[in-house]
């Protein structure tokens, strides 16, 4: 049973995630002899009372209410246990400690964006200390997305006009993984991330080296890549010159484009700075007009970095 | 039971039914499932209104101003009346009236059309305004981040029930050529009964729509 | 009852000259026919072809699916596919497949009546589908539609792919799913034979009647749904997109509030498919009749107020996703004493294993695994964490494929003779009924343990440790496709050459057994006078075949 | 039972239906220009407003002297519609007004300052 479990499930990670899974064994154990008895009964009936001959007189059995009652009652207690435990480990994945260390989250096409209260932001990957409660305050930019990691059994959609929250809490360092599991789009396969449990210390190290990467006035290259990996760019364009969603960032610069209307144009500085504010007035044959619109999102100095960094990766 | 109905004119009864009773109470059992399924479309516009109205009180207090009572109360009394004029022309068709049945179905039609001018200058009015539905709603006289979507609430109804209205009439035009060409006597007036039914639905629904919208203080 | 004068015994005619599919032989005939069975006919052309549509999306599906990476197409196109294979399945196949094709041929004849009771309604409500799938065509060659066939906004509202039509068809087909309800109905409540009161109408129009009452209710939901999501594409409404102030969450309560029920729209049907099929080859009076009728009025009933466990990580509030999580249980209810039901009636029975019965023991077993799987897709806690992943693909598929599938299989087995007038290939039929359960099972078997193992759905690419899974769900699909195409062949080679099938080739006893095979073109040369229940295996058969003149029906009309 | 389906409303009832209407509307008219307290006043609006439509569907539309059945669909409507209305408002009567939680939350970092 233990290995069984260990097969159907991912590791428990989080908190909660035992309590799920034994629901989750329970209900398999039970629907498995139901299963079970109905099949054994389809077998054994469908040989013991075929058909000898074309004279066969079959009894009269229109009801028996005792084996009725018991088939409604016995199934009524059964879901009333499965309904009872199911509110319980759902009442425990809904309230989050209060000692919880908050973490904005913000999902987008396609990536994940996390911000904590000091204002250290990450891409695509979520650091946070193990034996530590974390709760997420979750907002989506653009359509509803929903933050998924097995690991944890945790799930929930991101939505675009109001915060919704969830909570874990890992004991242990190790990585895992999180899915996008509310259909967005191209790259609602690719928009995965990671979950990076630390050690408290360590956790705190990397916090406070975040913060004063942050702080100190980066060269432009260097902060186009942290705003690349911030929003999450690297779920569509490739650094390595392999296709992806959208075209490679490799060699971009400088290189004659072909866009889907027939025209073709130099990717200089002025393009980039269009294709990533407005994007998709002009697409590059071969993909799909995808990129969504980063005009308001990124300030002036962030593109400029961006571009910087798109040169540097010639 | 009796059969006299089925013996006294079956030309109009179809192979498929045993007879007139029949097909006249399968009919009507149609039509007002055909009733039940409109309840639900208009349902969904009346979710939506109670989901926006329970979010935000304040803004339909505001919008309803905008709204002009008298006509709505107008266009109220002329829909209850045409109900009455539709009523009666199924018992002047009952009681093998066509002249009088013909008289009442064009009164229904006349009112019907009172209503829709009546809307007419409800909609230009609030067109001059600037209060157009959905992202050509430009205007600035209600202070409320959502007072779109009540008008788009409100045009969405008010416009589904209008073109009910307009089916109406050219149902009603259509009954009036036929009672003319002699279609309909005591034995047979299905067709019209059932018009009947369906045009009191659109009244009872403008019976809702109106405190809805008009009435909010 | 007891004292209807019975005039005349009325054999049907065996191997008959004239039916309904050779008295008028013009193309005008079959595309201008008022009647329920020619327009069944049509209907059941139709959903086999987008069936057959559908089926070759999901192998493509299910091909690229071979690689965690791109195989052979880019992710753009499949999700094009995986939106196109759910709306031409959903809208196209299952909805109609049960009630408008083989419950519009069957349903007057069990009724005894000579015609629904809108003829011409019904003729409209399959040109309305036509015009539906021609909408959904349209979309398919203006760039396909990406959003799923759940069109959640603000997707959907920003999509740049033929949302509009699409949806348009869609809605264009809901009323065509209306007018057939409201049709059934009508005729269910109107155009019974004398003698057949409620407690002796065959299951199957039970089942017919609990849809109709849904497609009545929830359609109109759907409808105006779609139309608000239209107009948030072209006015902008607001209501529904969270860019103009509405909520994307109270679009997905309008959306499930008809899709919900319109799932027990495809399942219902086949739970009354499976009543005839056991009781009929059993040989054995149905057990517990009442309870099977009533539960599938019940499941109507509670399917109503459940949609909201599709939700459930939506952002609803705590409250209603543990109420209808609460509720959603209760629908498990009814659906277990109908099956338990179903085996208490092969109890002792005579049981005779051709095809049809077996697809109706495949669909026990496989419904079952659908039904427990959704006892645990409704535990709160266990739900967060499959939610939108292959478990919920994996259940469905049990429930719509083995379940409505499988039972959609049985019944055209079953009445194939009855409308065809053609026996098929017993051997044949078997071979593929088997071929079909071990490729169903190998597809989607895996797919369970994906899901629970963290595999989200509508992923194009996924990570490589769940290739060998995808590659064995792979491999079923071909199966599959292998078993279909063997149904399709030895079908085409019944209506080629096959035997020429009896008036009752499987000894029922409901009203459409009393006739010939093909069914004349008017069903009833009588009136038909019913004495017993359909499941009354104890009565000697001869007292099914009664009928009185035509005459005198006037005396005798309608008992109810 | 035939008689039933083709009852003849006498003329005495369709005037008295026309008139209890036009009383009703006038009713509500009214009742909006006193201002009566919040919950009320819907109560009220709504509940003369079924009373009228009480009346046209049971002797305009004739469902009084009609088959049962048809009472039973139109209910069987209302009461589904009811339905929905009371479960959506499950939902959206018990989380916090979107507008709300957005403004007691904190707001988020700003993403384009660096």
């Amino acid at each position: 049973m233990q290995r069984l479990r260990e097969y159907l499930l991912p590791e428990q990670s989080s908190t909660v995630a035992s309590d799920v899974d034994n629901l989750f064994m329970f209900i398999n154990i039970i629907g498995g002899l139901l299963l079970l008895g109905i099949t054994i009964a389809l077998i054994y009936y469908s040989w013991k009372y075929r058909r000898k001959s074309v004279e066969d007189v079959t009894p009269v059995i229109r009801h028996n209410l005792a084996l009725e009652l018991t088939w409604t009652i016995i199934p009524l207690i059964l879901i009333m246990i499965v309904f009872a435990w199911g509110f319980r480990g759902y009442m425990n994945l809904r309230n989050a400690p209060g000692d919880s260390m908050e973490v904005y989250v913000t999902g987008l096409s396609f990536g994940w964006q996390f911000t904590y209260t000091n204002g250290v932001m990450s891409g695509s990957d979520l650091y946070v200390p193990a034996g530590r409660p974390v709760k997420l305050l979750m907002q989506s930019r653009d359509v509803i997305h929903s933050f998924f990691v097995p690991d944890f059994r945790i799930k929930q959609d991101l939505l675009p006009n109001r915060y919704t929250t969830q909570w874990f809490q890992a004991d242990k360092p190790g990585q895992h993984v999180i899915f996008c599991t509310e259909y967005c789009g191209s790259g609602h396969s690719a928009m995965m991330g990671r979950v990076i449990v630390l050690p408290e210390n360590e956790f705190n190290d990397w916090l406070a080296a975040e913060k004063a990467k942050s702080e100190q006035e980066l060269p432009l290259a260097r902060l186009g890549e942290n705003v690349f990996s911030q929003q999450g760019c690297m779920a569509c364009h490739s650094l390595d010159g392999a296709a992806g969603i959208g075209p490679t960032m490799k060699g971009l610069f400088g290189a004659t484009r072909n866009f889907t209307d027939g025209t073709s144009a130099v990717a200089d500085e002025s393009y980039l700075r269009e294709a990533i504010l407005i994007s998709n007035t002009k697409v590059v044959t071969g993909y799909p007009p995808a990129m969504p619109n980063y005009s308001g999102v990124l300030s002036d100095r962030q593109v400029d970095a961006l571009i910087e960094y798109i040169k540097e990766l010639n | 039971m009796s059969h006299t109905d089925a013996t006294h004119s079956n030309s109009h009864l179809q192979h498929h039914f045993v007879d007139s009773d029949q097909q006249f109470d399968s009919a009507k059992l149609g039509m007002w499932l055909f009733l039940v399924t409109e309840i639900l479309f208009f349902g969904g516009l009346f979710v939506a209104y109670i989901v926006y109205r329970a979010w935000n009180p304040e803004l339909f207090t505001m919008a309803a101003t905008q709204l002009d009572t008298v006509m709505g109360g107008i266009n109220t009394l002329v829909l209850i009346g045409s109900s009455l004029t539709m009523a009666l022309a199924i018992r002047a068709a009952q009681t093998d009236n066509p002249s009088a049945s013909i008289k009442y179905l064009a009164s229904t039609v006349a009112l019907a059309f009172v209503f829709m001018v009546i809307k007419y200058f409800e909609y230009t009015h609030k067109f001059e305004l600037g209060i157009y539905p959905g992202e050509a709603y430009s205007f600035t006289g209600i202070d409320h981040p959502k007072a779109h979507i009540f008008f788009s609430i409100y045009y969405m109804m008010t416009g589904l029930h209008g073109i009910h209205v307009i089916i109406g009439i050219g149902i009603i035009t259509w009954l009036i050529i036929k009672t003319r060409n002699g279609a309909f006597n005591s034995s047979y007036y299905t067709p019209v009964e059932i018009t009947g039914l369906y045009w009191h639905l659109v009244d009872i629904i403008w019976i809702f729509l109106f405190p809805l919208l008009y009435l909010i203080d | 009852m007891a004292t209807l004068p019975v005039l005349k015994e009325y054999p049907a005619q065996e191997h008959p000259e004239t039916h309904f599919l050779n008295h008028d032989k013009s193309l005008k005939s079959w595309l201008l026919t008022v009647d329920h069975k020619r327009i069944g006919l049509m209907y059941l052309a139709s959903v086999i072809f987008f069936f057959f549509v559908g089926g070759v999306l999901a192998l493509a599906l299910r091909l690229e699916l071979w690689e965690p990476a791109r195989n052979f197409m880019d992710a753009d196109t499949y999700n094009r596919i995986f939106t196109l294979h759910g709306a031409v399945m959903i809208f196209l196949f299952i909805i109609p497949s049960i009630p408008a094709a083989l419950g519009n041929i069957f349903l007057p004849v069990m009724l005894g009546a000579k015609d629904v009771a809108f003829p011409r309604l019904n003729l409209a409500s399959f040109y309305i589908y036509v015009g539906g799938a021609l909408f959904t065509l349209y979309s398919m060659a203006h760039g396909g539609i990406d959003t799923g066939w759940t069109f959640y906004t603000p997707y959907s509202t920003t999509s740049g792919s033929a949302v509009i039509s699409m949806t348009f068809g869609v809605f264009v087909m809901g009323f065509s799913s209306i007018l057939t309800g409201m049709n059934f109905i009508v005729t269910i409540h109107k155009m019974r034979a004398p003698g057949l009161v409620w407690g002796k109408l065959p299951l199957f129009i039970w089942s017919l009647y609990a849809t109709a009452i849904i497609q009545v209710l929830a359609t109109p939901v759907l409808a105006i749904t779609l139309l608000l999501l239209i107009m948030e594409r072209t006015l902008g409404i607001g209501i529904f997109d969270p860019a103009l102030g509405g909520d994307p969450v109270l679009y997905q309560h309008f959306f499930w509030f008809y899709s919900h029920p319109a799932v027990y729209i495809m399942i219902v049907p086949a739970f009354g498919i499976i009543s005839e099929l056991i009781a009929t080859f059993s040989r054995k009076t149905i057990f517990g009749y009442w309870a099977i009728a009533f539960s599938s009025l019940a499941i109507a009933f509670i399917g109503f107020l459940v949609w909201g466990h599709h939700m459930f990580t939506s952002g609803q509030s705590e409250l209603s996703t543990v109420v209808f999580s609460f509720l959603t249980f209760f629908v498990g209810l009814p659906t277990g004493i109908k099956i338990l039901n179903w085996v208490a009636t092969m109890y002792k029975g005579s049981i005779w294993m051709q095809s049809p019965m077996l697809y109706a023991i495949m669909f026990l077993f496989l419904f079952t695994i659908g039904g427990l799987t959704g006892i645990m897709l409704g535990a709160l806690s266990v739900n967060i964490h499959l939610h939108d992943t292959y478990y919920v693909v994996a259940h469905f598929h049990y429930v719509m494929m083995g379940g409505t599938v499988f039972a959609f299989l049985g019944g055209l087995h079953f009445w194939w003779p009855k409308f065809t007038g053609k026996m098929f290939n017993e051997l044949q039929a078997k071979i593929a009924a088997v071929i079909l359960f071990i490729g169903f099972n190998m597809t989607f078997l895996p797919q369970f343990v994906m899901g629970s193992q963290g595999m989200p759905r509508r992923y194009y690419g996924y990570i490589e440790q769940f290739q060998t899974l995808h590659q064995y769900s792979t491999v079923g699909s071909w199966v599959l496709g292998v078993g279909f195409l063997l149904i399709f062949w030895y079908l085409v080679q019944s209506l080629r050459k096959g035997e020429a099938a009896p008036s009752n080739p499987w000894g029922g006893r409901s009203l459409e057994w009393m006739i010939s095979s093909p069914m004349p073109p008017h069903n009833f040369d009588y009136i038909p006078v019913v004495k017993h229940g359909p499941y009354d295996y104890h009565q000697p058969i001869a007292e099914f075949r009664l009928g009185i003149d035509d005459g005198h029906s006037h005396t005798e009309t309608k008992a109810h | 039972m035939s008689s039933s389906s083709h009852h003849i409303i006498p003329l005495k009832v369709l005037f008295a239906t026309a008139g209890a209407l036009l009383v009703l509307t006038g009713l509500t008219v009214a009742v909006a220009y006193i201002h009566i307290p919040t919950p009320f006043n819907i109560i009220v609006a709504i509940g003369i407003a079924v009373a009228k439509a009480v009346c046209v569907a049971a002797f305009f539309m004739g469902l009084y002297w009609d088959k049962k059945i048809n009472t039973i669909a139109l209910l069987l409507s209302v009461v589904f519609l009811t339905l929905m209305v009371g479960v959506t408002l499950l939902d959206t009567m018990f989380r916090e007004k979107p507008s709300d939680i957005y403004n007691k939350m904190p707001a988020p970092p700003p993403t384009t300052q660096m």
